[in-house]
């Protein structure tokens, strides 16, 4: 089972990364952006066939390492 | 006192951090691979910078986890005394012995320069050779140093004197920190974890010994 | 790759004119399979052989009682003191660093610094010696951008020092820039391992990262011009890990402290195919490899593929068998792949099995013996239009300003501040401090004096002066610092060989380089050559770059260039006013015209002797070697470096101020002392020519003619440039 | 519109990163997983009501900027 990771920084974190590319985006001519937030993902191919408990595994990953709860929050997309 | 220093892979400046505790100690530190945690007769743990585990993920993050942390988590729950320095300072954050994060560099790259750093307060094991509002001089070396913490928690830092070091004029806040922290301690004192590098600056040869202090602090306790 | 058909059409796609394909015929006495076509068309790339530029390295002094290895060995080693050694090479990633600046450059550096640890050294110092296009030139940003942040990336993480290198502009470069990275390591000279293959039995071990598809065929991509198509190759590109090559440096010197390693190469450029051809060869004996045994990223490579890739931070080891459970722990400590995937054989052959099946049987003899050769067409580079009398368009101080804005000099501190310059604890020179850096030898008092030097513009008008120049320039730049050198590295950069033009800069540049290598006593220990740096046809400026390594017993000796306050500021060295190709003449008179400055090779030594013993005798408080923008330059480099200003003197009558002032003459010095006078008649009596500048004090700098600049206003104008147009995406505006 | 780009590396190109975070999950005991990629993730915000227009324009930036398509392959989700 694959599960997928969404690590973006809380609201209230700056996120200068996203402030460079949304200023970027405009010098290219892309005016119609407004907020950029910029993350990370991280595929995982689980050792899994059910969907729920790949789910709590993901999530369990997610909360003890792929993400720091102090300024980034998560989510869990299976299949 | 005893020092030691932990070795995680990919860390790099263990033989930097090694000079400086050997200049002031008179003896050099143990140097402690990541797998053989054994702490007993240590006083000071030191984590060195460097890019542990690549600096992947997240900075710190992976060293942070990795088993040897119960034996640095139990050493300081006895009241022994930690120093992070750079990659030191964001495993301690990523592990929760100190609070906050180090977020990327506002101005997203890597900075590698002098700065300048204020002594927030001169009455600590890690500081007690410098004096209190002294501004002194330290290399950095970092894309990660923007520290973070959410207002109530730098509030209680700087309620309870836990800021030890700021960023100062003129070379001033380079990494977008917030509140200019460089440097912070934990509610015992015993864990100082900061993001420059005081140990690349102890030797009139390479230019100064403004970092000499911290190692000779220690070495006084 | 699947089922090509093996003939002389697949032959030159993959680089092999059609008479190296019929010399593989009648080596095999067959038709090759894929692979023996792959090992032959990478071994003989021009990248590997060296084929149109051996003939005429052989012109190049190598020896000298200091050298302990010359070119031959992954790296140089000289001697240098206390039991030790420096090893150092420099290399290209020119192609890669086009294609991806930042992964191009980050591996260049990864490359490097393994040549420099497979002999057994821990590397020390990190240089880089960058030509970028116009600034002006659209893609010219992201390139700089890319590549500065690449070569951070790496070294920074690998936590070696990066202390040194040097940086030019010009439109040449625009669709092929030049990023040649250098590294310096030090060992025991006791304990210096050699890639020669001994012992018949036995094991080839393979340590490092799994093999993936990375950069198949990235030597002959290094070996042929671009297109505007070159996106097309872009599959190759290789990604670099900087982390690994960390545990792997610690890994191999853990290793290299027991007697467990026989011989040990580094997979550079065509991987394991030149890895173990070359250990074979250059041992005399086979080599038998099993391919399944290789540790593999991806499933289903082919035999082609993993002969080909060139995926980073791998190492192939020959090990004693007794000591191989030994080496398998350690590299388990750094959690490595280890694996045994060869013996060393008495065939003579190199023979690749896979999946039960001989992929590649070739005579290792023939492949390195009857490697391609050749005396390519050579036609003299065309002399330079001539300059005419001039007079001075702008007057000194406008001109200074300009000069110091310009990008070939301005302040290079937004490049350095990304790069680590201390982490190692022994940088005594810094970035910026000195004309070469100086790094300490951890443990000792000794250090090292590091340099990257060349100038493209004198080169293209004379291949001959301007190759001779670099060399003496790396030389005058350690001797500033008070340090002796000893030996250098190259990486020639060069166009289309094809061409008999380029052909020409080539062969006239190693003259001149190794008239100025003699006559300095300054032997090549290594280096590389990179050819087929064009695009559509346009070549880049013959650009033999040089590395410069010297050696001081003492490195509180080392002098650098910020000016003290109450100084006496000294010329050594000849003044002619010579304007030729200098930058004045670039950036302010709008022209590229006349014969570069002239080596006087005998003036280089007698005046660079004399600058050292002063040194070692103490009293010279800042040093400065005089190059790029000439004398006034060079005055206010120190002004700025020391925060202090300087009243100068007019120059001798005869000749004009701006001649004065902004020649570009070679063999000179400029010194800061307590007593000017006894300089000037100390240096008249050894035969070196001299003459007070001014003094040094205040907030100032003070021209002959009056004007005065403040410090401010100079910084102002070195410091803008690179932070305005690479962060705040101003767009270059040429002056004049 | 918002619209969601997720650029990963292209299969067969060295993911340092992935390797790195296996390994630490492994060492956190989850061996259920087999292989990780990490990616990037940009939100953006897009000043665009029509689906298709505002997809396209997604793809345009990640092929311009977003992406390094010598690398790295993207997608857009929308919405
Ligand atoms: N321009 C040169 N001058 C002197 N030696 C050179 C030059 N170019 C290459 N060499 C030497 O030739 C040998 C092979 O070089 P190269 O193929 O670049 O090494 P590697 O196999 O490490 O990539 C090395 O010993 C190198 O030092
Ligand atoms: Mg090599």
């Amino acid at each position: 089972m694959k599960a997928t990771v969404t690590v973006m920084l809380r609201p209230g974190v700056l996120d200068p990364q996203g402030r460079a590319i949304a200023q970027a985006l405009h010098a290219l001519g892309f005016t119609g952006v407004a907020e950029v937030r910029a993350g990370k993902v991280i595929e995982l191919d689980l050792d899994e066939a059910d969907p729920t408990r790949a789910r709590a595994q993901a999530e369990e990953m997610a909360r003890r390492l792929l993400a720091n709860t102090v300024i980034e929050s998560f989510r869990v997309e299976i299949g | 006192m005893n020092a030691a220093i932990m070795l995680f892979p990919g860390i790099n400046r263990e033989r930097d951090m090694a000079i400086a505790l050997t200049r002031s100690f008179g003896r050099p530190p143990r140097m402690i691979w990541h797998r053989e945690a054994d702490l007993t007769g240590i006083d000071v743990v030191v984590i060195p910078g460097g890019f542990s585990y690549g600096d992947y993920l997240r900075c710190g993050a992976m060293a942070a986890h990795s088993p040897c942390m119960a034996a640095i988590r139990a050493h300081a729950v006895r009241g022994g005394y930690i120093l992070g320095v750079c990659n030191g300072f964001q495993i301690l954050t990523e592990a929760g012995l100190l609070p906050g994060a180090l977020l990327r560099n506002a101005n997203l790259r890597f900075i590698a320069r002098d700065c300048c750093l204020r002594v927030e307060r001169g009455d600590t094991v890690f500081t007690s050779h410098y004096q209190r509002g002294q501004v002194f001089r330290a290399p950095m070396a970092h894309g990660d140093g923007n520290y973070f913490a959410d207002p109530a928690t730098l509030d209680r830092l700087e309620g309870e004197g836990l800021v030890a070091f700021r960023y100062a004029p003129p070379v001033g806040n380079p990494n977008g920190s917030a509140r200019d922290i460089a440097g912070i301690l934990s509610p015992n004192l015993r864990v100082l974890g900061l993001m420059p590098h005081p140990e690349d600056l102890v030797d009139p040869l390479l230019g100064g010994e403004d970092g000499k202090p911290l190692f000779d602090s220690l070495a006084a306790a | 790759m699947t089922a090509r058909t093996v003939d002389a059409a697949l032959a030159r796609e993959f680089g092999l004119a059609a008479g190296e394909y019929a010399r593989v015929l009648a080596i095999l006495g067959r038709t090759p399979t894929l692979a023996e076509l792959g090992i032959f068309s990478v071994m003989w790339s021009e990248h590997c052989s060296y084929k149109s530029s051996r003939l005429w390295l052989r012109q190049l002094p190598t020896t000298a009682p200091w050298v302990i290895h010359g070119p031959g060995e992954n790296a140089g080693v000289v001697d240098i003191g206390d039991g030790l050694a420096a090893v150092f090479k420099m290399e290209s990633h020119n192609h890669p660093s086009f294609i991806e600046p930042y992964q191009g450059a980050a591996t260049g550096v990864g490359g490097i610094m393994r040549d420099v640890f497979t002999m057994g050294a821990r590397p020390i110092a990190n240089l880089n010696a960058l030509r970028f296009g116009d600034p002006a030139h659209p893609r010219t940003r992201h390139i700089v951008d890319g590549v500065v942040r690449g070569i951070g990336g790496y070294g920074n993480c690998v936590g070696v020092a990066t202390v040194g290198g040097e940086v030019d502009f010009h439109p040449a470069y625009n669709g092929n820039p030049l990023v040649n990275a250098m590294t310096v390591g030090v060992a025991r000279r006791d304990r210096i391992f050699l890639s020669a293959a001994a012992g018949v039995g036995n094991p080839v071990v393979y340590v490092g990262s799994k093999t993936g598809r990375d950069g198949i065929h990235g030597a002959t991509m290094a070996s042929a011009a671009f297109a505007g198509d070159s996106e097309a190759k872009r599959p190759t590109v290789q990604v670099g890990d900087p982390f690994t090559e960390k545990l792997l440096i610690e890994a191999c010197l853990e290793l290299m402290a027991t007697d467990a390693i026989v011989a040990i190469q580094d997979m550079g450029a065509a991987g394991l195919t030149s890895s173990s051809v070359e250990m074979a060869g250059k041992g005399g004996v086979g080599i038998a490899l099993d391919l399944d045994a290789v540790p593999q990223r991806e499933a289903g490579m082919t035999a082609y593929e993993m002969m080909l890739s060139e995926s980073q931070e791998r190492m192939l080891m020959v090990l004693r068998p007794e000591r191989e459970a030994l080496a398998r722990a350690i590299f388990a400590k750094w959690e490595l792949d280890f694996s045994v995937i060869g013996r060393l054989t008495d065939s003579g052959r190199i023979v690749v099995r896979h999946r039960g099946r001989i992929e590649a049987d070739i005579p290792l003899a023939p492949l390195a013996d009857q490697a391609p050769l050749y005396r390519r067409p050579t036609a003299p580079p065309a002399p330079p239009p001539p300059l005419h009398r001039l007079p001075d368009p702008a007057g000194l101080a406008p001109a200074l300003l300009r000069l110091l804005a310009c990008p070939d000099l301005c302040a290079r501190t937004w490049i350095w501040d990304q790069y680590d310059a201390t982490v190692g604890g022994q940088t005594v020179k810094r970035p910026g401090a000195a004309d070469a850096a100086v790094v300490r030898i951890e443990g000792h008092a000794r250090a090292l004096a590091l340099t990257t030097d060349c100038t493209p513009r004198y080169c293209a008008a004379d291949a001959a002066q301007g190759a001779a120049q670099a060399v003496a320039e790396a030389w005058r730049n350690l001797t500033a610092v008070g340090a002796t050198p000893l030996a250098l590295t190259d990486n020639l950069n060069f166009g289309n060989p094809e061409r008999p033009e380029v052909m020409g800069q080539l062969v006239a540049a190693v003259t001149g380089m190794a008239a100025a290598c003699r006559a300095l006593d300054f032997p090549v220990v290594s280096g590389n050559v990179s050819l087929y740096n064009e695009t559509d046809g346009r070549s880049v400026l013959p650009t033999p770059a040089i590395g410069g390594l010297g050696v001081m017993e003492d490195a509180a000796q080392a002098v650098g260039i910020a000016l003290p306050a109450g100084h006496d500021l000294v010329l050594l060295g000849a003044a002619t006013g010579h304007l030729g190709q200098s930058l004045w003449l670039r950036e302010v008179a709008g022209q590229a015209a006349g014969w570069p400055p002239q080596v006087d090779l005998p003036a280089e030594r007698r005046v660079g002797d004399f600058v050292r013993a002063r040194i070692r005798a103490g009293g010279v408080a800042a040093c400065h070697d005089v190059s790029d923008g000439g004398l006034l330059v060079a005055v206010a480099e120190m002004v700025l470096a020391g925060d202090v200003g300087a009243a100068l003197l007019p120059g001798p009558d005869g000749l004009t101020p701006h001649g004065f002032w902004f020649g570009e003459e070679q063999a000179r010095y400029v010194l800061a002392v307590g007593d000017g006078a006894a300089l000037v008649a100390a240096a008249l009596a050894a035969g070196v020519p001299a003459r007070r500048l001014g003094t040094t004090g205040g907030g100032d700098l003070t021209l002959p003619d009056g004007a005065t600049i403040s410090l401010m206003t100079l910084r102002q104008a070195h410091e803008r440039f690179l932070p305005d147009w690479l962060e705040q995406g101003r767009e270059f505006q040429a002056q004049g």
